[in-house]
């Protein structure tokens, strides 16, 4: 591996108390690319995107991980924040209690911004229009919309996207996937952790196949999608 | 009748403003930072021999301790959260509420050992004290009636901490950063928020707050180091009657249980217990208190 | 733990004999560390206490600070017992500990749904109840403020109970106690009940009647205060408001702590040294002694969890690690 | 023979139908698979027939009787057992006393004040953990801290404890997530075995498909909340409407 790389994550071993989740991985991805995350429930995919998120949970007991020269490792998650780092969790965890707009505002709290509200209101008008409603009374798709626009908000050098199509309708569906595929077309790079593979695979450039907390394949995006035999033996489908 | 019922009623606010100003800091503690602070009492009990403190000194007098006792309690509870609390977040609910109830005992045996096991007088200030002829300002009143001036200004001072410590919540950034920690704070570090810094802040504030307490109420309550054990329960069970958690359930509860008291108070027998019927009918009744949100801590 | 065959009561005999030699033999070496007849039976009644106090926080892992109220309340029936009934302490002993008994059902039932904090605060707010209710509203009966006084000497029959004789008494109910805790810890139901520490979601989904079993161990708990309750009045025939106050339940709640919870043994050992910090160590720090005991306290909490068996523990390591 | 039957069941959260009328028959002694994209409402319905959950509207009858409105404990005596996502276990406890627990359960009911019990009296009870840990091939460890175990073992513990507890039915939700290959193939074997030997009913929640294809009698297919198909392996694997759920509305090129 270079040492230039843009990200990178090298022997990481990560652990839930006592459980041993993300066993030694090693990978890499280059500025503005797009890295696809597969594997089946419980390989370590979400635990690998908190570990990069720096999360109090899991701990990282072993390996390092960079981004654009910074080394990550030892940060609070507060500080991989500032350093770039933007998570889009599984749930979205749009914080209760509080507006649309409100939790907007409070991703610009600290420096880097990114957006600011009339960019984002612009480009997610559907946001402008509840954005005095409380964030959590939202359908899905807007709360997805919301979680990705507050990432937004930030300045990103790297896009942490966990499941974001989990639990919508395909019409939905269609309509995150147009949003990833700007981000796509911003060039920020971006790691997809994804249960609709194909869906991953169309966007990515790269992909990552992990089982049990380890990488049994790692390539390029393309190939996995066009190999029906790497399919099924990793991925069942 | 009327005078009997408005000075009832006249003195369940005042009660109230005591449990609110005690009780408030208790609710923010917990609501934003998940700690059962034990200590709480302790912090009031302290404010309180502070506040006798200044207020008798040479150099000092009233103004300086209303001034001084607040901002140095703020002091202590950064001292606390940064020196003590931080460390136990990550351990067990009845970890904090050992490590919170031991550091009760030490403050409450070393004000002891220094300022005696005796009540210690504490005067109100010449501008305090008396009474206030309220007949004269209330027309539907009969007769005379009056009540003693301090207890008023208790009552105005609680009613616009909570007013101050609202608007803060609700229209700053960090009222903002604040009541969205409350809810998930790991989301605010994701974002890049160093909530632990502010929380330290929250802390503080909420022992700030008994600090106000200790030093309006001392002249109400008694001074004695075994204060802050006595307020200690009362404050605890507005807390859980309010909702864990809830700052308005804090002041509703709080405003009930002294109306509570003052209406009972002609039947001795009652008025000692309405405090713990209240809880127990609310718990029974509705687990997660008066305005607890559902699924906080039910 | 349990093992292979199944055998897991012939481990109770070497400690509850240890136990039985150590607190017999008392009243011949007590003297020299510098205690003094009538503090050992102290101690003894507070090691009863301990030991149900620990088998509610140490293996079911609830912690109540409102214990008092089961020591309380058997203190003042037994009391009353005395007083207006009979001198006789069986019938007194008895209807105390029945007391005690029927207020863990009831405070159990409200209090045990909740966990935690609230399960903490809740029991602590149910002692103030009752302790409030001694003072004030029940005054006519408890004597209010200065407790229940007059009592008569208390009798066994025809023995009457003072000093050594009370000493013995305590001595062998501890003893029973002990063996009976240890019984209960070892038996299905005890595992059950650190099956709920554990993980109480798992156990439900198991087919176990949780609730159940958490009131009984509660209830189990009270009787062991219960009897500590009822036994403080053979010793010292006065009822104190305090035997009801939260001071009482935080005193067992330190000692637990102190001497290392879920252990049995730690417990023992905490409130042995709290009584004897108290009372012998104290005549050297004065008025102070509690002043660092919280110190000891908090020390105890932040640095070292298990307590002072954790600490035996540790030193036995690093003496056998050491010695290699 | 229907052992249990699902009927008319909705449940919303929020407004969002997170299950649509479902109904559902799973015969006595089968392997029924219920499979279906991320958020189709699986764990909601699991949650629904242990118990958990509070349906809307709809009942559920378990051997005939309703099992909506028991707490957990009573479902479970029914005969009902579950298997939860990420194995749910008693961490600090030693194996052994892990399953112990379940089969002093198994004799004793829903409670017992059996303080007093002697080594004898406890063998038949003990007899049986071990025999259940040796079935799921874990009597070597049984000594070991649960906590201490791989996360395979975990979940080989937690089927050991429902088993002990001898269910006339397992609910098993994702019973090789985060397993490599050979502990899936194992757990395959196993359910297998347990299902031929004690003729227990298996409901199964499962994303890997070799895992379904290869245990289940009956499957079927959850989407948004309602069941779009249902059939036996071979009708399901080529069903378009399965195809499309999975890839997300689109067919593949």
């Amino acid at each position: 591996m270079s040492d230039q790389a843009y990200f990178s994550c090298r022997d990481l071993h990560a652990y839930y108390g006592e459980s041993y989740i993300v066993q030694g991985i090693s990978f890499e991805v280059a500025e503005g690319e797009i890295l696809a995350l597969l594997g089946r429930n419980g390989a370590g995919k979400t635990t690998t995107l908190s570990a990069i998120a720096r999360m109090q949970d899991p701990q990282v007991k072993q390996g390092s991980i960079t981004l654009a020269g910074q080394d990550l490792t030892a940060m609070k998650p507060y500080e991989a924040a500032r350093a770039g780092v933007q998570l889009v969790p599984e749930d979205r965890r749009i914080i209760p209690g509080i507006t649309v707009e409100e939790n907007l505002i409070i991703a610009q709290i600290s420096e880097p911004k990114g957006w600011d509200l009339e960019r984002i209101y612009n480009h997610f008008p559907r946001l402008r229009e509840r954005r005095k409603q409380e964030g959590v009374t939202l359908s899905g798709g807007e709360q997805q919309m919301l979680a990705v626009a507050r990432a937004l908000a930030r300045d990103i050098k790297i896009l942490l996207l966990d499941e974001p199509y989990e639990g919508l309708a395909p019409v939905i569906v269609k309509e995150i996937e147009g949003i990833v595929r700007e981000i796509k077309e911003l060039g920020i790079t971006t790691i997809i952790v994804e249960q609709n593979a194909v869906a991953a695979l169309k966007l990515a450039d790269k992909a990552i196949i992990m089982e049990s907390g380890e990488i049994v394949y790692s390539g390029s995006a393309k190939e996995v999608l066009e190999s029906k035999a790497l399919r099924e033996e990793y991925l069942a489908i | 009748m009327v005078n009997s019922i408005f000075l009832q009623l006249l003195t369940g606010l005042q009660l109230g403003a005591i449990y609110v100003l005690i009780s408030l800091g208790l609710a923010l503690i917990f609501g934003t930072l998940g700690v059962v602070n034990f200590a709480h009492g302790a912090m009031f009990m302290v404010a309180a021999y502070l506040g006798v403190v200044i207020s008798q000194a040479e150099w000092g007098g009233w103004g300086m301790a209303i001034v001084l006792v607040p901002i140095i309690l703020f002091g202590l509870g950064l001292l606390m959260e940064r020196g003590l609390i931080r460390f136990f977040y990550t351990r067990p609910h009845t970890d904090q509420i050992l490590v919170t109830f031991g550091l009760a005992i030490v403050l409450q045996e070393g004000f002891k050992w220094y300022f005696g096991a005796n009540n210690l007088p504490f005067a109100t200030p010449d501008w305090g004290s008396g009474i206030m002829r309220l007949h004269e300002y209330l027309p539907f009143l009969e007769g005379f009636v009056a009540y003693p001036k301090w207890r008023l200004i208790l009552t105005a001072v609680s009613l616009i901490t909570v007013a101050l410590l609202f608007a803060l919540l609700q229209f700053t950034t960090f009222g903002l950063v604040v009541r969205a920690g409350m809810r998930d704070s790991e989301m605010l570090r994701l974002l890049g928020v160093n909530i632990s810094q502010r929380f330290a802040i929250v802390f503080a504030l909420g022992v700030a707050i008994a600090g106000i307490a200790g030093v309006f109420g001392g002249p109400v309550t008694q001074v004695d180091p075994g204060i802050g054990m006595v307020f200690l329960v009362p404050s605890f069970l507005v807390v859980v009657i309010g909702g864990m958690g809830s700052l308005p359930g804090a002041v509703l509860a709080s405003f009930i249980i002294g109306l509570a008291i003052s209406f009972t108070a002609t039947i001795p027998a009652l008025a000692n217990i309405i405090v713990y019927l209240i809880a127990i009918l609310i718990l029974l009744f509705r687990p997660r208190g008066l305005l607890g949100q559902k699924g906080v801590m039910e | 733990m349990i093992s292979d065959n199944a055998s897991f009561y012939k481990k109770d005999i070497l400690p509850v004999t240890t136990f039985a030699v150590v607190l017999l033999t008392m009243p011949f070496w007590f003297r020299y560390i510098g205690g003094y007849s009538g503090l050992d039976t102290k101690i003894v009644i507070w090691i009863i206490f301990a030991i149900g106090f620990d088998i509610l926080l140490g293996y079911m892992g609830f912690l109540s600070f409102g214990h008092a109220a089961f020591f309380g309340t058997s203190a003042y029936f037994t009391g009353l017992m005395l007083l207006h009934y009979s001198n006789n302490i069986l019938p007194a002993i008895t209807v105390g500990v029945i007391s005690a008994i029927i207020m863990a059902f009831i405070i159990g039932f409200l209090t045990l749904k909740r966990t935690g904090i609230y399960f903490s605060i809740l029991t602590l707010a149910f002692g103030e109840m009752l302790h409030s209710m001694v003072l004030s509203t029940l005054q006519d009966w408890t004597g209010g403020d200065n407790g229940l006084t007059g009592l008569p000497t208390p009798m066994l029959f025809d023995i009457k109970m003072q000093g050594d004789n009370v000493f013995y008494l305590t001595v062998i109910v501890a003893i029973v106690m002990y063996y009976i805790a240890r019984r209960i810890i070892g038996s299905p139901f005890g595992l059950m009940l650190k099956a709920i520490k554990s993980n109480q979601v798992r156990l439900e989904y198991t087919g176990v009647h949780v609730a159940r079993y958490k009131l009984m161990g509660f209830v189990i708990s009270a009787v062991y205060a219960g009897v500590a309750g009822a036994l403080m009045i053979v010793y010292e025939p006065y009822v104190a408001s305090e035997f009801m106050g939260w001071h009482l339940s935080g005193q067992v709640v330190i000692m637990t702590v102190l001497g290392g919870v879920g252990t049995l043994f730690g417990p023992m050992l905490g409130a042995a040294f709290m009584l004897y910090f108290e009372n012998v160590v104290s005549v050297y720090l004065g008025a102070q002694w509690l002043l660092v005991l919280g110190a000891i306290f908090m020390a105890t909490v932040i640095f070292l969890p298990g307590g002072f068996v954790e600490a035996g523990s540790r030193i036995k390591k690093a003496l056998t690690g050491g010695g290699k | 023979m229907a052992i249990l039957e699902i009927r008319d069941v909705s449940k919303n959260f929020g407004g969002l139908a997170a299950l649509g009328d479902v109904n559902l028959t799973i015969e006595e002694g089968t392997i029924h698979s219920l499979i279906g994209p991320n958020g189709a409402g699986k764990s909601t319905l699991l949650n629904v027939l242990v118990g958990l959950l509070e349906p809307d509207v709809g009942t559920v009858l378990f051997k005939g009787e309703p099992v909506l409105g028991k707490a957990p404990h009573e479902i479970n005596q029914m005969g009902l057992a579950r298997v939860f996502q990420t194995p749910a276990i008693f961490d600090d406890m030693s194996v052994l006393e892990n399953v112990a627990i379940a089969a002093y359960a198994a004799r004793d009911g829903g409670y017992a004040f059996n303080v007093f019990e002697t080594p004898a009296s406890a063998k038949p009870c003990i007899d049986l953990a071990k025999e259940t840990l040796n079935d799921v091939g874990l009597f070597e460890q049984r000594k070991v801290i649960a906590s201490h175990l791989s996360r395979g073992d975990k979940r080989r513990l937690e089927m050991a404890l429902c088993l002990a507890r001898k269910p006339d039915m397992l609910l098993l939700d994702e019973p090789t997530a985060g397993m490599a290959r050979a502990d899936t193939e194992n757990t395959i074997k196993l359910l297998q075995r347990i299902s031929d030997k004690g003729g227990i009913t298996m409901v199964i929640v499962e994303h890997d498909m070799n895992v379904v294809f290869s245990l289940s009698n009956y499957i079927s297919v959850l989407a948004q909340g309602r069941i779009i198909a249902e059939g036996v392996p071979d009708e399901i694997k080529g069903h378009p409407k399965v195809i499309e759920a999975y890839l997300g509305g689109e067919t593949e090129e």
